[in-house]
């Protein structure tokens, strides 16, 4: 009904099951606060131009407030401040604007962090990092920020020198065995992992964008009986993912939270419709942290992480 | 010989034949008569009809704000770089081609922009210069591969598609120029964004440049000898050849131009969405060849028209706002403008048997 | 007399085909020179090859006594020839007007046509329109009608027109009156007649005998890829000429080429 | 006795042109039937709508005393009709033989063909060099040819063996002769006499003359889109026809349609 | 009457001729000459020595490992799925049409095969049947849509891939169906993964699956009737519509069986990935094109041989994996297989021309 208060939802892509989990987070707490929730998608993750559409749409639509998980986080900046001047509250869900201070507020995961944690894991895993032989698989060659974020937190943490960090590819540690891109499915992982063992048949640490990658990886790895041989590390959290953990399939993931993000930004955005209150970041970041935790059933020391069994208890999708 | 004179003397007998020129009744009359005569001469009547009967669809289930100026001149606004390169994308498909780099082409254009400023400090105008340079020489490579090596446009196009994008991606190694900053260093860039108050209806350069560049071309390809020859080229290009076209020099202009157009685009980009980003636009080629088809410009060159891609761009951006206006989510939003895109060819080829 | 366009000893192979087997060829200034031959003999391929459509693999041509070598049918018009292709050579969906102009459109005058290089359509309909009515074919109902919605005879009637319209020095007409029909057929023998009147040469390819016997000077007989002999109307009836071509007598050694 | 093949009344439109306006036509069994006319006459446009290729406006056709209303040239086929278009019908970059047996080709015999539905290639290019033969048709070097490479003339001769081949009922011959050879031409006309022979009515469309005349028991005269009179060619000269068929003469009362 | 006897008696003179048939010498001899011969009546031998040529230059810059059969038998898995799709693809486009959908509508049969064991525990061969069913579906609108109808290829089946593509991501819920929850509970789905040692080598039934398609189907097109008829279709419709061949039933026999090979190709990709995912396969369409391109089938229809499209596959995963083996960073070897696809078409079309 037009009375209603109305809040976007834009998410980059919604064929990702983590966006999907974010829409129906954030449908069941509208439909909690007595809101409606419009909601709005990319085609391809980096499909700039409908993210701006869907905005110019929601401000067409008189709505309060957006939700967005934007496809390039500069570039969106003019279109967010277009909303913001109309009266709208804008609110970054999962990927925070460049600036930051461009959204309202901020709800993400830190993307760099869940990287870091999961190298962490990886370089205390095998112990020492010397003999390590790196594979990694990107979304693709276009580089999106959560593609960059999450490498680049991976070689950080497993202690490889990062060139400019604002990109992969451009690091010269030899242990780097090469970058490959997977368009982050199963069938890109499969591939990939084949390219790399063709290159050198020695790999024993994979990276990979997010779990449907690590599993198509993984049937490669069974086909070439090197399944206890490689530290395999993934991000999302996913419940395939986190049981794929359980399963020895996936060494560690780093899971995030997108039905928190959503209910969260949801919750914010009626605050802001009812009373005028802006969402406070969290303390010491810029953004409201909504949190990522390191789940494997190995643990190591001085990375802190749940069990698989705890991971199922929180997983989405 | 006797029996030359013998053999033709019959055929003198049609020469006291009378001389009137051979006139039917034309039985089709009235209103419905002279439409179908209409519809038959001007085809891209036929898919404006498709784009007025879509808009009154859409402002009796939207309502009231559908109408709106705002929203009316906003789908111009959604539309034109999708427009623009159509028209580009047009002049390629009218030869029988295809461009897959369409995209591509736009994206490098407006990173070479940005970059001669930002990396290079030089001035803006010598920078959109340098940017345009290198949409025409894209241009030049596809004509030449085209045209004198004689090799399919698919091919060609998709090759430099991936080879334009990947150097878009090495070259600008990933890093978007921030709005503000083009805002403070260089405002030239984004001019295509300037607006303007028509009445209520708030229109940008870009859809003016949009606008401006359809009816041109629309004209040269009605009214000038090239056009006549782009035509004939994609219509049976043995046959061009033969009846005295420059073949190979018709195609080599066709994708000059083409690339020329979509470096404008890329410009335009830069004025619609303020940055310049290395990732827009990947999906330009598929979007603008849907628009030319649906405009019904036949994909086996020398039929349509290019106004036609245009009221196809519009299409397009009629139901997908429409369709979010109304509240579809995404994925539903897709498939109805499936469905849509074959029901409006459906329509469009309904309307052309019935004014055949 | 030096002819105007001479052929020596083309070749030109498709494939396993040979469809000219060293083949010679001369026109002289201001004579109907008609090719005849069996189906599949070469003549097409022999025009072509003087024309600029086909490149020949072996040979040379020479016309007005300089060697030229046209690599496309453009250069071969840019030179004053003007040749009916047996295929017509259409845009099928273009008008008559925009196929008889194609290459050499009218633009209007003044401002229009200088700088907006604005087509003169009323004068291309109006041109067109003119010499379709000298070929007799009326029936045209509608200037602007696409070519390929045009019947067999018309379209044909379209090409000839335009040859006849614009050849300068020589004008080739691959088997122009196929599918014509008697009165239009006239009309196209009027006009050969007319434009050698006007002392330009012409080669006429056909297979109407009667046709050919009526207006060649000399007639090329063409069998197996080559020139078998060259002769005289006058001095031959029709019967020698198609014992020839069809390889039932041998031509006299005088006649041979 | 009853026409085989029967038409009243057609009538088809092409936009703003009336090709067919309201034409009758009446074909009777064991007969060869003429059909002259000017270019653009619509004598095309007649036998395509009663061979299934054009769906007239208006209008009935009857085979055989029966009703018919062909959608399709397939159904027409398959009541035995066999047509030669004047634009040939002929799949350019396939072969002769696969031109020839298109839509009904031949299998091998035994397994292969009964389950593995294979072509029998031998017998299919067999029988199309005969009948390319029996038309004197041996310019052409390779069978296996696309057609898309054969002249002109060797296009036309493939699409009128064809249709002798395998018409049952009736066979349709627009302008069969118009690019063959003398000698070409003349196995076509035995080609029809053959077939007339045989049994088998045929329809001519033809704008030559003498062969009309010579093989013709009835002449169908066609003028600006319906049949102005039938003439028998034992009573009438071929001045007579082409004076009717210009327009040039109007044609007795009693010989109207 | 007297001047008919007249006219024509010349024409007798023609009736002493001599009957043998006109032979002319081929002075094309030896090595060269036999081997253009071979060339020109073998058209798909073309892309063959491309193919070959890529392998030895591969070898020569990667070294051994390039040449072993187990680099040799990757390539073949890694192709199995575009060379099936490339099937398909090639089926369609060889009526002149192009089918945007092949990706859908594998990824969608898939997804039904999946989500009928695990969500409405179904037996496999039946789930199975219902996922191949709902290729065959898709196939039977496609076909309609252009047969029946008249829409153009293009859009039918662009419309087509949103609607499909849309539908699967609704029903799936984008969720991904784990291949250890498939090995327990439903092995047959990933049947085609089953690997054979041959000599060294291991091959996947999938890729023998691959192979057996595109031989069957190349005996089919070059040796039965319906074959004839497909190339007729797409050489020229109308003239195949005069000349006796069923039009619309020949269309709809090929999108049929392309939606039903594209189904395969689901299964077989479960196979493959050993997961069911309905994100995977969205370059189906443009890879399955490219490799029928590049095999040497023309997009105009008519023109072309299936095994061509097999072997334009293998090029394209050779580049692949040789630029990968030497060390090419993701985007360049994004650029260079851009040159290389232009390259493989260019050396194919000289090869034609030296051979015509
Ligand atoms: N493009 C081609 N490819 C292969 N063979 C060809 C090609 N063009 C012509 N030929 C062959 O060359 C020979 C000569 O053909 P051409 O067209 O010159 O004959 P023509 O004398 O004009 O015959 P017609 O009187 O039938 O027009 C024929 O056998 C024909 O099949
Ligand atoms: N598809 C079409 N679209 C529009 N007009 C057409 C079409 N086909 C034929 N016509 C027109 O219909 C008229 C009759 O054409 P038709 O082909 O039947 O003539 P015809 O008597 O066979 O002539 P010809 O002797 O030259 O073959 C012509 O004026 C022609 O321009
Ligand atoms: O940012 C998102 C999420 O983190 C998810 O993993 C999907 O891919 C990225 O685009
Ligand atoms: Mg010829
Ligand atoms: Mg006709």
């Amino acid at each position: 009904d037009g009375h209603s208060t109305t809040v976007c939802l834009i998410t980059k892509t919604d064929t990702n099951p983590f966006f999907v989990k974010m829409k129906e987070g954030a449908e069941a707490k509208a439909a909690e606060l007595g809101m409606t929730l419009k909601s709005f998608a990319g085609k391809i993750d980096g499909d700039h131009e409908t993210q701006v559409q869907a905005i110019e749409t929601c401000i067409l639509d008189g709505a309060k407030g957006i939700l967005i998980t934007a496809s390039d986080t500069s570039s969106i900046v003019p279109a967010v401040q277009q909303a913001r001047d109309a009266g709208l509250v804008v609110i970054a869900l999962d990927t925070p604007l460049t600036p930051i201070e461009a959204a309202d507020a901020t709800f993400a995961t830190d993307n760099f962090l869940a990287g870091e944690l999961i190298g962490k894991w990886a370089a205390g895993t095998i112990g020492d990092t010397s003999t390590a032989k790196i594979g990694m698989m990107n979304i693709n060659v276009s580089q999106p920020t959560v593609g960059v974020l999450r490498n680049q937190g991976f070689l950080q943490g497993f202690g490889i020198d990062l060139g400019d960090p604002a990109k992969w590819g451009d690091e010269t540690d030899p242990r780097i065995v090469n970058n490959e891109v997977t368009n982050a499915n199963e069938e890109g992982g499969r591939k990939s992992m084949e390219n790399l063992l063709t290159m050198d048949p020695g790999v024993n640490v994979l990276y990979t964008i997010n779990e449907p990658a690590a599993a198509g990886a993984h049937e490669t790895l069974k086909d070439f009986g090197k399944v206890g041989d490689v530290i395999v590390v993934s991000v999302d959290g996913g419940c395939p993912g986190v049981q794929n953990v359980a399963d020895g399939a996936i060494g560690a993931t780093s899971q995030q939270y997108p039905l928190l993000m959503a209910a969260l930004g949801v919750e914010a955005i009626k605050k802001w419709a009812d009373e005028g209150i802006k969402p406070e970041p969290t303390p010491g970041k810029a953004f409201f942290d909504t949190g990522v935790a390191l789940v494997t059933d190995n643990p190591v020391d001085g990375v802190p992480s749940i069990t698989s069994a705890e991971g199922l208890e929180l997983c989405w999708g | 010989m006797s029996e030359q004179s013998a053999n033709t003397d019959y055929e003198s007998a049609s020469s006291n034949l009378n001389e009137t020129v051979a006139e039917f009744e034309d039985t089709r009359k009235g209103l419905i008569g002279k439409l179908q005569h209409v519809l038959h001469v001007n085809p891209a009547l036929v898919p404006l009809i498709v784009l007025v009967a879509s808009i009154i669809l859409f402002g009796m289930l939207v309502g009231q704000r559908f109408f709106s100026p705002f929203a009316m001149t906003l789908i111009l606004q959604q539309v034109q770089i999708v427009g623009i390169v159509a028209a580009a994308q047009s002049l390629v498909i009218l030869t029988a081609g295809i461009d897959l780099s369409v995209g591509a082409i736009m994206v490098l254009s407006s990173v070479v922009m940005g970059q001669m400023v930002f990396s290079y400090g030089i001035p803006v105008e010598l920078a959109i210069l340098c940017g345009l340079l290198v949409g025409l020489i894209c241009g030049v490579m596809n004509g030449w591969l085209v045209a004198y090596m004689k090799l399919p446009p698919f091919i060609v196009t998709l090759g430099m598609w991936q080879i334009v994008l990947a150097s878009n991606f090495l070259y600008s190694a990933n890093q978007t120029i921030r709005s503000q900053d083009i805002e403070d260093t260089a405002p030239l860039l984004q001019v295509f964004g300037t607006k303007f108050q028509v009445g209520g209806a708030t229109l940008t350069l870009g859809v003016i440049f949009m606008l401006a560049l359809v009816f041109t071309l629309s004209y040269a390809l009605k009214h000038t000898a090239w056009g006549r020859h782009v035509y004939a080229v994609g219509d049976d290009p043995d046959a061009a050849e033969l009846s005295g076209v420059n073949v190979k020099g018709t195609l080599m202009s066709v994708y000059i131009l083409s690339g020329l157009i979509c470096a404008f685009a890329g410009w335009a980009m830069v004025g619609r969405i303020g940055s310049i980003s290395p990732t827009v636009g990947q999906l330009a080629n598929i979007e603008s060849i849907t628009a030319v088809v649906i405009g019904g410009i036949s994909l086996f060159g020398g039929r349509g028209s290019i106004l036609g891609a245009l009221f196809g761009a519009l299409i397009v951006g009629v139901f997908t706002l429409g369709l979010r206006l109304m509240g579809a989510d995404a994925q539903w939003t897709f498939l109805l403008i499936g469905l849509l895109i074959i029901a409006a060819v459906a329509v469009d080829q309904w309307i052309r048997k019935v004014s055949a | 007399m030096e002819a105007i366009l001479k052929g020596r000893n083309l070749v030109k192979r498709y494939g396993k085909v040979t469809a000219l087997d060293h083949c010679d060829f001369d026109l002289y200034p201001g004579e109907i020179l008609a090719v005849i031959g069996d189906n599949g003999a070469g003549k097409s391929t022999l025009i072509k090859a003087v024309s600029g459509a086909v490149v020949p693999d072996a040979g040379d041509v020479w016309l007005e006594g300089k060697k030229i070598q046209f690599t496309s049918p453009i250069q071969a018009r840019e030179h004053g020839i003007e040749t009916v292709y047996q295929t017509l050579a259409m845009s099928p969906a273009l008008s008559i007007a925009d196929n008889m102009f194609m290459g050499r459109e009218l633009r209007k005058p003044g401002f229009m046509g200088k700088y907006l290089r604005k087509l003169d359509r009323a004068a291309m309909e109006k041109f067109a329109r003119d010499k379709l009515t000298e070929l007799g074919l009326m029936t045209i109902q509608n200037i602007n009608q696409a070519v390929e919605t045009l019947s067999g005879g018309q379209r044909q009637g379209v090409a000839v027109a335009r040859a006849a319209a614009f050849g300068s020095k020589v004008i080739i007409l691959d088997e122009p009156t196929a599918a014509l029909g008697v009165k239009e057929s006239r009309k196209v023998l009027e006009l050969i007649q007319d434009v050698k009147s006007r002392g330009i040469p012409i080669i006429l390819i056909s297979h109407n005998m009667p046709h050919v016997f009526e207006v060649a000077d000399r007639i090329h007989v063409h069998r197996l890829g080559k020139r078998l002999c060259v002769i005289d109307p006058k001095d031959h009836s029709m019967s020698d000429a198609v014992a020839y071509m069809t390889g039932a007598k041998e031509p006299e050694q005088t006649a041979a080429a």
